[in-house]
């Protein structure tokens, strides 16, 4: 009779492991329990060579997501933005995705004006946004900016644009960050840019694509952010060296409370599920 | 002499394209000649790819149409809801094609922000897309407690390298057991090889078919027909 | 317009098709060889002849992109030879696509597979559903049918990408014996984990020949392993060469490392 | 706890809302709601896609160039655009598919078929072979299996990466072996392959997890905070 329990443990039915995620995430939404992550091994490398800049040195993020993965992605470029932001060095955005434009306008609305209200567009940040071609964007863009774009989203020439003064292509830049969902993105800057150019290359991608980018590091990637816990450990690196410059918990961190209570949430399932094999089988063989 | 098939066709612009991609370009590309011919295939071919696309596009929305449309003629099981079908793909079609709530008549860009078209992709397909994708959060759940099992040395193995990379991932684990280092080490090495070894079968899988593609040993699936 | 590729991509692609060609023209001459059975064929088989034993209808998914992915152009194959085992046993077939170029393309298998088996009359164009382009909209869809048609075999064939596991867990739901194959990295563990057995990468490719039993489509098979054999000796003798240069310097190991460089260089 | 004021007053935000709740209702069992959401998703989403083809392909591409005059219906200011008879080809193949609709013309779809067909077979063989063979190759060869340290030596852990990468790659090809005598895995090599690959899937599915609640939390704030003004 117990040992039909222990079966049952081995087929309960998914709408409980359903009730049981959704109660764990939200009740951590709610009670929003923060969970402090340190910088990793991948991470280290973008925030020192974002710190090692010369102020005034522009750094380019390449948006290249959509809403639907913006959940894993925008707190990385918040976060390299509040970076780049408190160290003076003019940040341009651009993006490989029709969305781009749209995910920069969200940066600039959330991040950049509540934040840095003495920030000016042109200035301290510039929006390039969205021009099709993937691959042979980037191609184009290691020689000359101004070969694929004219202007800035507000419709400004480059040259009258300072924040651009220093650049003429891709390698005038400090870094370049390619945040990436898919394709084309991070594969598509390493492979066209990163390896041609004489840029320091990171990038930040989702937890789905990153056993494909792991491969990158070290050699041709400089550091990559991997999902929600990549923004969280850059998060870390900001809280420890800025603590009074940067907000005390910001979106990757609170995020990854969620996150933990969800994986111990699955992690426990599978346990339970691995238990009621083991016990099952152990009371089979000492039946016999 | 044999009617020229549908066949044919599939070989010759395979093999012009295969062609061409070792092909300098001839300067502008308007040049004549069988190197003119060959760029101006490359350089064409697929954004007549996207041009049919779009006609086979008007084909769905007819095939929907009737299949939906027939549903609600015979008082099928559910009409119901294949009325609601036909009546949002008909609404869309109309807001969208008339362009409606953007720029006056008919200059401007369908996806405005302030066109209809764009409010129902905002209020309606985007969450739409964001709750299907956050269904997958409870089904990875519901497949790991199932698949996770360690019944033999292989799903022994899956599960291992499956629970080592879901505890390095979350601050609690890598306090507790340090799997943050393993679980990278993972990801780096050994998925590498695997992901290496899938691609290069792949890329001679993807040269096989193709091969019986243009050979025409894939009759019937291919262009070729009854 | 694709950028224009080195020799010696050119002289790999000539030497990769012409051992495909080898392969075929071999098996077309009686030297077939011994093809494994691959471990999805065998379950396709045992899920049509199940489901259809318990009355319940086979769901058939070609992936969710167009006729431009060679996935997409597998998965139809493999529709041919599962048509017509379905045929076969007079089961019903249900193909939901999400483009309708695949639609049509299904629907030209279908119509061969039924008629291999004899049974041409049975086949109605209809069992092949457009639903939408829109690959989320069409899974919402499909992950409805399953669970009302509640079919006892449900196969996953092509190009996935997050629809992988929305509908492997559908299926799932109403307990039907689930093959899947794909060629998509990302997406392998998920229907791994969700389906009963899953065609991995190159195994996608190879099915539609391994289900025909047609020699020459088997000979390509053969081909298809010469080509690994390549690989596997570039790796072996690259690695070594590789190796033994940065240890001893010597010269020749040295020129022979860098041989192999220029020869795989792709970018 | 749900204060009247902070909730939404936004119509759209609750017609997101509402269809988000449709849809999760599916994770209990089927019902009436998810049945009309999914109806609903499928008619709006099938037009959407085809409204942004029409204007953004169909449109630009081939009805101006062929028919300049129609560039009118849109804008009347603008000077009418050269005729350009190069869609021509595209636009006949494209109305040789729709011949599909009038069963008497329907072999000429065949045609349209047979050429995406031959694009799909010529743009793929030299793009797999490049980058998913020769490119995968050449990387998994690298500096070979021992790679000398900065301070003179072996770095053991690098080397030791490149040499499971290496052999792990190997063994995996030969898992996909598919000439030889006997069931399924028969050699040991090709089992090590097996288990190459299994600990390949573990770790891809254990990292996209993350990916996963992600999107489950992105959804729930907008849900419980932009509708019901709750976070």
């Amino acid at each position: 009779m117990s040992g039909s329990r222990f079966e049952a443990l081995q087929s309960i039915d998914r709408r409980w492991i359903f009730l049981a995620l959704a109660v764990a995430v939200i009740a951590a939404l709610v009670v929003q329990p923060v969970f402090r992550d340190s910088p990793g091994e991948l991470v280290v490398p973008i925030f020192a060579a974002i710190e090692a800049l010369a102020p005034g040195t522009p750094v380019l993020i390449s948006l290249d997501y959509s809403p639907s993965s913006a959940p894993e992605l925008e707190p990385m470029a918040a976060a390299l933005t509040r970076h780049c932001l408190i160290r003076g060095l003019p940040v341009t955005y651009l993006s490989l995705w029709p969305t781009g434009n749209h995910m920069a306008g969200r940066i600039v609305e959330r991040v950049i004006g509540p934040e840095y209200p003495d920030a000016v567009e042109g200035r301290e940040w510039v929006t390039l946004g969205f021009q099709a071609g993937g691959e042979l964007l980037v191609h184009a863009l290691l020689d000359s900016l101004g070969s694929r774009f004219a202007a800035d989203v507000r419709g400004i020439p480059l040259i009258e644009i300072p924040a651009l003064a220093q650049v003429t292509g891709l390698n005038d830049y400090g870094i370049v960050v390619s945040l990436s969902a898919g394709t084309p993105g991070l594969k598509e800057w390493v492979l066209y840019g990163g390896d041609v150019g004489a840029f320091p290359l990171a990038g930040g991608c989702t937890g789905v694509g990153a056993p494909q980018f792991f491969p990158y590091y070290p050699r041709q990637l400089l550091g990559l952010m991997a999902a929600l816990k990549g923004a969280a450990e850059y998060e870390a690196a900001l809280n420890d060296d800025y603590a009074d410059r940067v907000p005390r918990v910001m979106q990757a961190t609170r995020g990854m409370g969620p996150q933990t209570v969800a994986h111990l949430v699955i992690v426990a399932f599978i346990l339970l599920g691995n238990a009621g094999l083991f016990i099952g089988e152990r009371r089979k063989r000492g039946r016999r | 002499m044999k009617r020229p098939t549908p066949q044919i066709l599939l070989t010759g612009v395979a093999l012009i394209l295969v062609v061409a991609a070792f092909m300098a370009p001839p300067g502008d590309g308007s040049s004549g000649g069988f190197a003119g011919a060959v760029t101006y295939a490359d350089r064409h071919f697929s954004s007549w790819f996207g041009i049919l696309a779009v006609f086979a596009f008007l084909l769905g929305g007819a095939s929907l149409l009737r299949t939906h449309g027939r549903r609600v003629r015979e008082r099928k099981a559910d009409w119901h809801y294949s009325a609601v079908t036909l009546v949002s793909f008909l609404a869309v079609l109309i807001v969208g094609f008339l362009k409606l709530g953007g720029p006056p008549g008919l200059t401007g860009d369908p996806t405005d922000a302030s066109s209809w078209l764009t409010t129902i992709f905002d209020s309606v397909l985007s969450p739409l897309h964001a709750t299907l994708y956050s269904l997958l959060a409870f089904y990875v759940a519901s497949a790991s407690y199932r698949a996770f099992r360690a019944r033999s040395l292989e799903t022994s193995v899956l599960l291992g390298a499956a629970l080592i990379v879901l505890l390095g991932r979350i601050p609690v684990g890598v306090t507790l057991f340090r799997f943050d280092s393993l679980s990278l080490w993972l990801l780096k090495v050994p998925n590498t090889a695997g992901q290496r070894a899938l691609m290069i079968g792949v890329a001679l899988g993807v040269v096989a078919l193709a091969v019986r593609m243009v050979l025409g040993l894939e009759r019937g699936r291919g262009g070729d027909g009854s | 317009m694709s950028p224009v590729h080195g020799w010696n991509v050119a002289l790999m692609t000539l030497v990769l098709v012409t051992l495909v060609a080898i392969g075929i023209r071999r098996a077309r001459h009686g030297h077939t060889a011994a093809v494994r059975t691959l471990p999805g064929i065998a379950t396709i088989e045992r899920a049509v002849a199940t489901s259809v034993a318990a009355g319940r209808p086979v769901f058939f998914v070609p992936g969710s992109r167009d006729l431009d992915n060679m996935q997409t152009v597998a998965a139809v194959a493999l529709l041919e030879p599962v048509a017509a085992m379905v045929a076969e046993r007079d089961g019903r077939l249900v193909v939901p696509t999400n483009r309708s170029m695949v639609m049509e393309a299904a629907r030209t298998a279908c119509r061969k597979g039924y008629a291999d088996a004899g049974c041409a009359d049975a086949w109605h164009d209809d069992q092949v559903l457009y639903i939408s382009d829109d690959p989320l909209g069409f899974v919402a869809q499909v992950d409805g049918m399953i669970v009302r048609e509640k079919p006892g075999a449900c196969f996953f064939f092509g190009f996935f990408a997050s629809e992988s596991l929305l509908l492997a867990e559908g299926g799932r739901q109403v307990g039907a014996i689930q093959v899947a194959g794909t060629a998509s990295p990302v997406q392998l563990p998920f229907f791994v984990a969700a389906c009963d057995d899953t065609l991995m990468g190159e195994e996608l490719f190879a099915a539609s020949a391994s289900l025909s039993g047609d020699a020459a489509l088997l000979g390509s098979l053969r081909g298809q392993d010469l080509g690994k054999m390549v690989a596997v000796s570039l790796l072996v003798v690259g690695g070594i060469a590789a190796t033994v240069a940065t240890v001893t310097g010597w010269g020749f190991v040295h020129d022979m490392a860098g041989v192999l460089d220029v020869l795989l260089e792709t970018r | 706890m749900i204060h009247p004021l902070a909730v939404s007053h936004d119509f759209g935000v609750w017609v997101g809302a509402l269809l988000t709740l449709m849809v999760f209702s599916f994770l209990y069992r089927d019902n009436p709601f998810y049945k009309f959401a999914e109806h609903v998703f499928v008619g709006v989403s099938a037009a959407y896609w085809m409204v942004i083809g029409f204007w953004t392909t169909l449109w630009p591409r081939v009805i101006v160039p062929l028919i300049p005059e129609a560039s009118r219906i849109v804008s009347s200011d603008t000077p009418l655009p050269e005729r350009d008879l190069s869609a021509v080809v595209p636009a006949v193949l494209g109305l040789m598919m729709l011949s599909r609709l009038v069963p008497r013309l329907s072999g000429l779809a065949r045609w349209p078929t047979a050429f995406v067909l031959g694009t799909t077979a010529g743009y793929a063989v030299v793009r797999y072979v490049r980058s998913d063979f020769m490119h995968q190759i050449q990387a998994t060869i690298g500096d070979g299996v021992l790679i000398p340290a900065a301070g003179g030596g072996w770095n053991v852990a690098e080397s030791l990466a490149a040499l499971v990468t290496l052999s792990g790659t190997i063994f995996g090809l030969i898992y996909f072996m598919n000439t030889r005598r006997g069931g399924t895995v028969t050699t040991p090599a090709a089992r090590i392959g097996l288990l190459v690959l299994m600990v390949t899937f573990g770790a891809s599915f254990g990292s996209a997890v993350m990916a996963r609640i992600s999107l489950l939390v992105g959804r729930l704030q907008e849900l419980l905070g932009d509708w019901l003004g709750l976070l």
